[in-house]
């Protein structure tokens, strides 16, 4: 354990933990752009610049580790000055056209320019070129809105071990982009959308469907393979519009493209809407009650001629815990037979 | 073998430009003609060697016989012949090219201290090294002394990196040395990035193996055991002579392993720069070894700890580390006995711009300014009248003539704005434009940020914007103040030195020219002339002979007139490239201020 | 392209490089970097062909379009920069007709570049033509410098 | 799985056998990818080049259907070298004996090298680095279960974890990752033939008691059919009637031609899903369930955390919940359910299954419990058996490698692996649907290896046939290095071109009854 101060208040942290997460652990916050705890320090954004006594330049509390004795000032009048100026060299290159975008609501710049008070900028000038249409079928890369906070960088390339996009050029002309500039190409789990801070970087399917505080938010696990990841998903009318996922789960707000993206058939026109029955080789639109006759009936008929064992029911591995046990407790104790299995081989 | 005559010709970088490979053919030719090989060939050794210092004058020669040295500057091949026959085979040596009286000026206040070898010698032979003394301090190092031994004679001798920050070099092999692990790493960086700066490349061209010397003191000093040089690939002859120079270090066992026998396991790696200003910072010089794009990091943790690969990392300058040696060879005191109290040794400059003789220069600190720029430099080209000193390249600053009693030192460069940087100094005169010189480093790092941290990125280019306003004629009231708010924003949050540095031109050429500006903003002029908004080119009829000589050099043909008759520019056309104003032999050619155009919001 | 691309890559392997000096390698031997040797290499070494973009753009040394035939770089140092380089290139590029951000020419028989600076400040403003280093140099001789060379291009197309 | 997801970070060695975990279970292979930036070293064995051979440190290329070679092999090493752990044999295990040291003589690394086509320096170096290390974790999934000797592979990796003490302590293990978001659950709730909820034997007469008296009613004591029965009694006329809840055996089970002929024969075949699926299509019932966002519930997932699912949209039109349809259809097969409220079932599952008795909605809520979570203070179980095993002592098993019963010949010279790729799932109902990801992935495709389909004169993107002793299928050429020479590979989630119509219904592995996906013998033929 290490004991320092920060804003006259003393705290004993862990050993190795850099200011910002002291800071927010303490519930001091301390604004930033580029970092985020599940990715390595990048030291970027420079928003979350403190002072530590001993130093005369500003340092970022982001990359910073606490050390003993340490003495650190989180905001004073010189401090919020120099963010104040970084906010607005980010806008001074940034479209600022909240009014329509899908993020305004979410976005942690607009945030920040509110914050910050900014409605006027000293520094207008040359925007940086970007590329804004890529025709990839899932991620909306609006690169204009890019601030090069390279944390989508870090997600691709360190948590999801592809490395489809990298920064390329330098200075001004920076940039983050796929290889010669193509369209995006990759695994498409969208890692890199759920860490983008402005929006640069959307789900296409998601646009115009919703933004953040017209939507309702319901936490549920994945409907797919057997990791169990957490998801958020995000309603509105009656509708999954977006799906994310939050940090501090067992998945650690990572998902892949089928938990992200695959949601769309929840609210597919192809889903069963009534119950059907076959008549002369067709299926016809039935009511419950009559559907439920039809099959109790025709479930008995065939249990008492030729026994419980000549019905089996195979479950599934896409249901819940509740309906495998009362599936099975239907097929052992209405039925009468262990003739009961689900997909787990297949 | 050496012979009773040596004949030393320049041939760094300046040298074979101005032609030094050719003198030194003719030399061998004019050696292997038959009347002379007979008398003088069999004494007489001809060697190539590094820069000299006065490359304004190359190509330079030496002719040494019997100790007594005779410099001649200038040779063209066709002169070699001459000199073989009256010097070398008569004795008599040719005085119309024998160097003049501001040679020996140039040299009387320099100390030679670190570039004592260079230009001595053949850098492409090890034995001309060993043979004056090279190599003595590894020996004497690693069979002798103990690592700390090294690290407390470099602490005493004061000796601080070269490169630009000025941080003790002995503290910084100590933190090295006290961390824990095997595997450490020493790197010299020879990324000589600062436009107007050319000691390295002097250095490394002209006595290579003081470098290899001082990264294998080095090595030992910290427990590395692999070594790399991280040099500009814009520099192919320094190169070159750095392969050669490992390959007989290797060959003579000063490299590799158990060094002389005593155990120890070293060797060094060339690793070439890809261009990139930004990868001279620490840790984007790591990042570009190990394969990356050279972006910088937060520091800490120093390269001291966890530098390459994550194993702790010394990397030295060039200089500091062509010290090591002589330091180790002639004691700290030595070393400790020229410069000042906070500053010790002796400092290799750049000098260049409008003066009079440019070169390579060592000086001990604590020496004037005016003593650099008027004893040893000579003066102003042209006895224009000098302005002021830029030194520390994009990172440092413009010290004005009010200012030239300035000692130069690390400190007190620093109080008057500016750095000692890594050794560029660029005189200026009259006739430049201070807000354009601030416009031009800006310009420079603008596109060598590496675009990692927004107030480098972001700033630098609004910074560039609001100088380019100023040069060109839509400069506002305000500028001034904006210009100095967002430099300080810019230097107190940047990530690294590149982006903390990069608005010092522009404040120190506020500090002392804020006038330059407000001739710019306010009155719509540039006093130098420099700037194209507020300059045209104009023929004056009465002084045009119709010679068509501008005519033929303008680029954009903007010119017209026939034979004979007075020219005219046609002032749309014009791309104010001053071509027609540098050929014109009759001053026709004027250059005049125009107004600016009107200023609006 | 892949016998060559073979054995720079067997040079890697041997001398433990790193992704710079293979993107040199590439750069020298084709005299720029083609986006097929790029894709090839990645696909060797497993190194996402984005890694070697971001490099290959990060480093002024690497190009990603083919070069001119003669290369003119212009020295743009503090000495040479004081001493009218400036100049030096907006004649160059006049002459040669070059849009701005263009470096090369249409027929790909000239390219003109900046550099930081080649450390020859003492006999700035320096131009290398063709690897040749040429000290104090004027737009005057410049010029006909390159004239000389446009005219032996066309001489050598007419031929 | 024994041990947990958060711990695979904490492996210094992990090794991934018959997993393509990077596509299969992405987020576990991001683990994976941290524990390797954390500094652990991967050993992937797998016939395919799959993504996680990138992150691989030792990649081992076996032949399909030779994984018990290859496992014996390295317990050849092992034992050789003397890398075993014997304390830990000595105090937690049994059958370590002549018989089994015996067995494994004869699998020296050069006759594991023979039958398996890896290099033999590449046995001994995994042996070396899974055995040397302390934290090593095994992780597997279809590769190594479906085969004919599924079971035997299963058993041959348990034989190396306790050959080398790497079981019964964190960041250990062996850790099948499940393939579906509920199969544990699916398992853990009695949905087997031979088990009540809980993995309670219906054999045995006590536990048979204790249902009958908590459910107040006679049950069966013969123990039923598995799904792979089911469909050859369909056929053979003795299954009658069959009630299919979220399942798609048409196109999931192997030999589709003769799961639609079976599944024609029955008398009564009853579908409850949310989409029209091609067994929904045969079905004479169809009743319209709910999707995932539409119901409350929970789901287990590999790593045995029971974690809640909660309700975010209503079901369309008058689809209605699962558990509702079954209430309602056992109340008039004349067994009343009585559950208000979902919560009440899961309350009665913790009362048969004590491993969940301690669990409730509410302690649930904050990220989910790993059972066994017996009381309500059970903080849950991370990995189990921490000191010592259910049955006493771990138990070693002789193993001896028995070649696949389909083996490539002239005829039908590949052998063809199925499985799933990255952007779809399983049969394709739900991903299908999904616009972006259909298009990104629309069509069915068979790897082949450049050389093979050289020789072929097969161009990639070309159409191909592919036929096996059940049937053909034309499919889309992806010519690639991903699967050996000799070898081809097809997701089986495209129904129009089903990779299950080429594989075989009869080759079962006798004890888990698990179809032999990953082996069987085809024939390409350009198309």
């Amino acid at each position: 354990m290490v004991r320092f101060t920060l804003d006259d208040q003393e705290i004993v942290v862990p050993e190795g933990i850099t200011v910002l997460e002291a800071a927010r652990r303490s519930g001091i916050f301390i604004p930033t752009l580029c970092d985020d705890s599940r990715l390595e320090p990048f030291g970027g954004c420079r928003l979350c610049v403190v002072q530590v006594q001993g130093i005369p330049r500003l340092v970022t509390a982001c990359t910073t580790p606490v050390a003993e004795g340490m003495r650190v000032q989180s905001t004073n009048e010189e401090i919020e000055r120099r963010r104040r100026t970084i906010v607005e060299l980010i806008l001074s290159d940034h479209p600022n056209d909240c009014m329509v975008c899908e993020k305004a609501g979410d976005c942690n710049l607009q945030e920040l320019a509110y914050f910050y008070d900014l409605r006027t900028n000293r520094f207008y000038g040359q925007r940086s070129q970007r590329l804004v249409k890529d025709q990839n079928p899932f991620i909306e890369r609006d690169m204009e809105k890019c601030i090069l906070c390279g944390k989508c960088v870090r997600a691709c390339y360190d948590i999801q071990g592809v490395g489809a996009i990298d920064f390329t050029s330098r200075g001004f002309t920076a940039k983050i982009a796929p290889p010669f500039e193509k369209d995006l190409d990759c695994e498409f789990c969208g890692q890199c959308v759920s860490v983008c801070p402005t929006g640069a970087l959307m789900s296409k399917q998601s646009l115009g469907k919703g933004r953040q505080k017209d939507v309702q938010e319901v936490d549920t696990i994945c409907p797919y393979c057997g990791c169990g990841c957490n998801l958020t998903l995000h309603v509105s009318r009656n509708e999954v519009v977006r799906v994310t996922s939050r940090p501090d789960t067992i998945n650690e707000g990572w998902l892949c493209v089928k938990g992200r993206f695959g949601y769309s058939f929840i609210n597919s026109p192809d889903r069963l809407k009534t119950p059907l029955i076959k008549k002369d080789g067709k299926f016809a639109e039935a009511t419950w009650e009559e559907t439920f006759d039809y099959v109790a009936t025709r479930l008995g008929a065939i249990k008492s001629k030729h026994g419980p064992d000549a019905i089996g029911g195979l479950s599934s591995a896409r249901c819940s815990n509740e309906e495998n046990y009362l599936f099975q407790k239907f097929m052992r104790a209405a039925i009468g037979t262990n003739n009961v299995d689900h997909c787990a081989r297949l | 073998m050496p012979g009773d005559i040596t004949i030393n010709i320049c041939m760094g970088t300046g040298g074979i430009a101005a032609g030094g490979e050719a003198v030194m053919s003719a030399f061998e030719d004019a050696l292997a003609s038959a009347d002379i090989a007979a008398s003088v060939k069999k004494h007489c050794a001809a060697h190539k060697v590094g820069c000299r210092g006065f490359c304004a004058r190359d190509v330079l020669v030496d002719v040494i016989e019997n100790g007594g040295k005779h410099t001649y500057e200038y040779i063209k091949p066709d002169m070699v012949k001459r000199i073989v026959e009256e010097h070398l085979a008569g004795g008599q040596p040719v005085q119309e090219w024998l160097v003049k009286e501001d040679y020996h000026t140039f040299h009387g206040k320099q100390v030679r201290a670190v570039l004592a070898d260079c230009g001595e010698m053949d850098p492409e032979d090890i034995e001309a090294y060993a043979g004056r003394g090279g190599y003595e301090a590894a020996l004497k190092s690693l069979t002798s002394l103990a690592p700390t031994d090294i690290i407390e004679e470099l602490k005493r001798s004061g000796l601080r990196g070269r490169g630009g920050a000025g941080f003790p070099t002995g503290l910084k092999w100590e933190m090295a040395r006290n961390e824990p692990g095997d595997t450490k790493y020493i790197i010299c960086n020879a990324d000589e990035g600062d436009p107007g700066a050319f000691m390295d490349r002097s250095l490394v061209e002209g006595n290579p193996h003081a470098v290899i010397e001082g990264m294998l003191i080095g090595a030992y000093a910290i427990g590395a055991q692999r070594g790399y040089v991280y040099i500009r690939a814009e520099y192919p002859l320094a190169v070159q002579r750095l392969t050669i120079a490992l390959g007989q270090a290797r060959e003579r066992g000063f490299l590799g392993r158990n060094i002389q026998n005593t155990g120890f396991d070293f060797d060094i790696k060339v690793k070439l720069g890809a261009g990139a200003f930004v990868c001279g910072e620490e840790t984007a010089l790591i990042a570009s070894i190990e394969g990356n794009r050279g972006m910088p990091r937060a520091k800490p943790p120093f390269p001291a700890q966890k530098g390459l690969w994550g194993k702790p990392t010394v990397i030295n300058n060039v200089e500091t580390l062509a010290n090591v040696p002589y330091i180790m060879r002639k004691g700290s005191g030595w070393f400790a006995g020229f410069g000042t109290e906070k500053s010790k040794g002796t400092k290799v400059f750049a000098l260049t711009g409008k003066i009079r003789n440019s070169g390579l220069i060592e000086v001990p600190f604590g020496i004037s300014l005016r003593e650099i720029i008027f004893d040893i430099g000579g003066g102003i080209e042209g006895d224009r009248k000098l302005k002021a000193v830029q030194t520390g390249g994009p990172s440092g600053g413009c010290i004005p003539a009010s200012l030239m009693e300035t000692s130069v030192d690390y400190e007190s460069l620093a109080s008057a704005g500016s750095i000692v940087g890594s050794g560029g100094m660029v005189v200026l005169d009259e006739t430049d434009c201070m807000v354009n010189v601030a416009k031009y480093f800006l310009e420079f790092t603008k596109s060598e940020s590496c675009g990692k941290c927004i107030p480098c990125r972001v700033g630098t280019m609004r910074l560039l914007e609001i100088l380019t306003r100023i040069t060109s004629g839509k400069g506002r009231p305000g500028d001034v103040e904006l210009l100095q708010e967002l430099s300080e924003d810019i230097k107190m949050t940047s990530l690294c030195g590149l982006g903390q540095t990069a608005p010092n031109p522009v404040l120190s050429t506020i500090r002392y020219f804020k006038d330059e500006y407000d001739a710019h903003i306010i009155e719509r002029r540039c006093p130098a002339g420099v700037c194209k908004s507020f300059i045209a080119f104009t023929v004056l009829e009465e002084f045009c002979k119709g010679c068509m000589a501008c005519v033929r050099v303008c680029p954009s043909g903007a010119i017209v007139g026939e034979k004979k008759k007075p020219h005219r520019i046609v002032q749309d056309v014009c791309i104010k490239c001053g071509a027609c104003f540098a050929t014109c032999k009759f001053q026709a050619v004027r250059k005049r201020a125009v107004y600016g155009e009107i200023h609006t919001r | 392209m892949e016998q060559r691309l073979e054995g720079i890559l067997n040079n890697y392997l041997q001398n433990e490089g790193n992704v710079i000096s293979i993107l040199q390698d590439i750069e020298n031997e084709f005299g720029y970097l083609p986006e097929d040797a790029i894709s090839w290499i990645s696909d060797r070494l497993d190194v996402p062909p984005a890694r070697f973009y971001g490099i290959a753009t990060f480093y002024s040394q690497f190009h990603l379009k083919p070069r001119g035939k003669h290369c003119i770089t212009a020295c743009t140092g503090t000495a040479c920069h004081v001493k009218g380089s400036e100049w030096l290139i907006s004649s160059l590029t006049s002459e040669l007709h070059l849009l701005p951000d263009e470096d090369t020419t249409e027929d790909r028989k000239f390219t003109v570049e900046k550099v930081n600076c080649l450390g020859a400040c003492s006999i700035a403003p320096v131009v290398v033509i063709d690897k040749e280093v040429y000290g104090k140099m004027s737009s005057d001789r410049l010029m006909k410098l390159v004239k000389k060379l446009e005219k032996k291009e066309s001489e050598k197309e007419k031929a | 799985m024994t041990n947990s997801l958060a711990e695979i970070e904490n492996n210094d060695v992990l090794f991934v056998i018959g997993s393509n975990t990077k596509e299969s279970h992405p987020i576990i292979a991001l683990r994976m990818i941290k524990a390797k930036r954390k500094g652990a070293k991967i050993i992937v064995a797998d016939p395919r080049r799959v993504p996680m051979v990138r992150f691989a440190d030792i990649w081992i290329q076996h032949r399909p259907g030779t994984d018990v070679a290859l496992l014996n092999g390295m317990m050849h090493v092992i034992l050789k070298e003397g890398l075993f752990k014997k304390d830990f044999i000595e105090s937690m295990t049994e059958g370590f004996d002549e018989e089994f040291r015996k067995n494994l003589e004869e699998y020296t690394p050069e006759n594991a090298a023979k039958i398996t086509g890896a290099p033999k320096e590449k046995i001994i170096e995994a042996a070396r680095l899974y055995a040397g290390s302390d934290r090593a974790g095994i992780y597997y999934t279809m590769g190594i279960t479906q085969h004919a000797h599924g079971t035997e592979n299963v058993f041959s990796i348990a034989n190396l974890a306790l050959l080398t003490g790497n079981l019964g302590k964190e960041a250990a293990g062996v850790n099948p990752l499940r393939g579906q978001n509920n199969v544990q659950g699916s398992t853990d709730m009695g949905c087997i033939p031979n088990m009540y909820p809980g993995y309670q034997r219906v054999a045995i007469a006590a536990i048979r008691e204790k249902f009958e008296a908590l459910w107040k009613v006679k049950l069966s004591e013969k123990e039923g059919m598995t799904a792979t029965e089911m469909i050859p009694a369909a056929e053979k006329g003795s299954l009658k009637a069959l009630y299919i809840m979220g399942e798609n055996p048409v196109v999931s089970d192997p030999d589709c031609t003769h799961t639609i002929k079976a599944l024609k024969k029955l008398e009564l075949l009853v579908v409850q899903d949310i989409f029209m699926t091609e067994t929904a299509e045969l079905a004479h019932v169809v009743l319209p369930g709910s999707s995932f966002a539409e119901k409350v519930g929970t789901f287990t997932n590999s790593e045995r955390r029971v974690q809640r699912v909660r309700r975010a949209v209503n079901s369309p039109g008058i689809a209605m919940k699962d558990s509702l349809i079954i209430i309602e259809l056992s109340k008039r097969m004349g067994y009343e359910m009585n559950y208000p409220h979902t919560v009440e079932i899961f309350r009665e599952i913790g009362q048969v299954w004590p491993a969940l008795a301690g669990m409730s909605y509410a302690r649930l809520d904050d990220g989910g419990l790993q059972w066994p979570c017996p009381t309500p203070d059970h903080p849950g179980t991370q990995y189990l058996f921490k000191g010592g095993f259910p049955r006493g002592k771990g138990r070693f098993t002789t193993v001896m490698f028995k070649p696949s019963a389909e083996q490539p010949d002239q005829e039908y010279p590949f052998i063809l692996t199925t499985g799933r790729q990255l952007f779809q799932y399983h049969t394709g109902s739900m991903t299908r649907r999904v616009k972006p990801i259909d298009a990104i992935s629309p069509e069915a495709y068979v790897e082949i290896h450049p050389e093979d389909a050289g020789a072929l004169a097969i161009e990639g993107g070309s159409r191909v046939k592919v036929s096996s002793r059940r049937g053909s299928i034309t499919v889309k050429a992806v010519v690639t290095k991903r699967p050996a020479k000799g070898m081809v590979f097809i997701p089986f989630h495209f129904k129009e071109a089903a990779a299950n119509v080429l594989t075989s219904s009869t080759t079962l592995d006798p004890i888990a009854k698990i179809p032999s996906f990953k082996v069987s013998a085809v024939r390409l033929e350009k198309a």
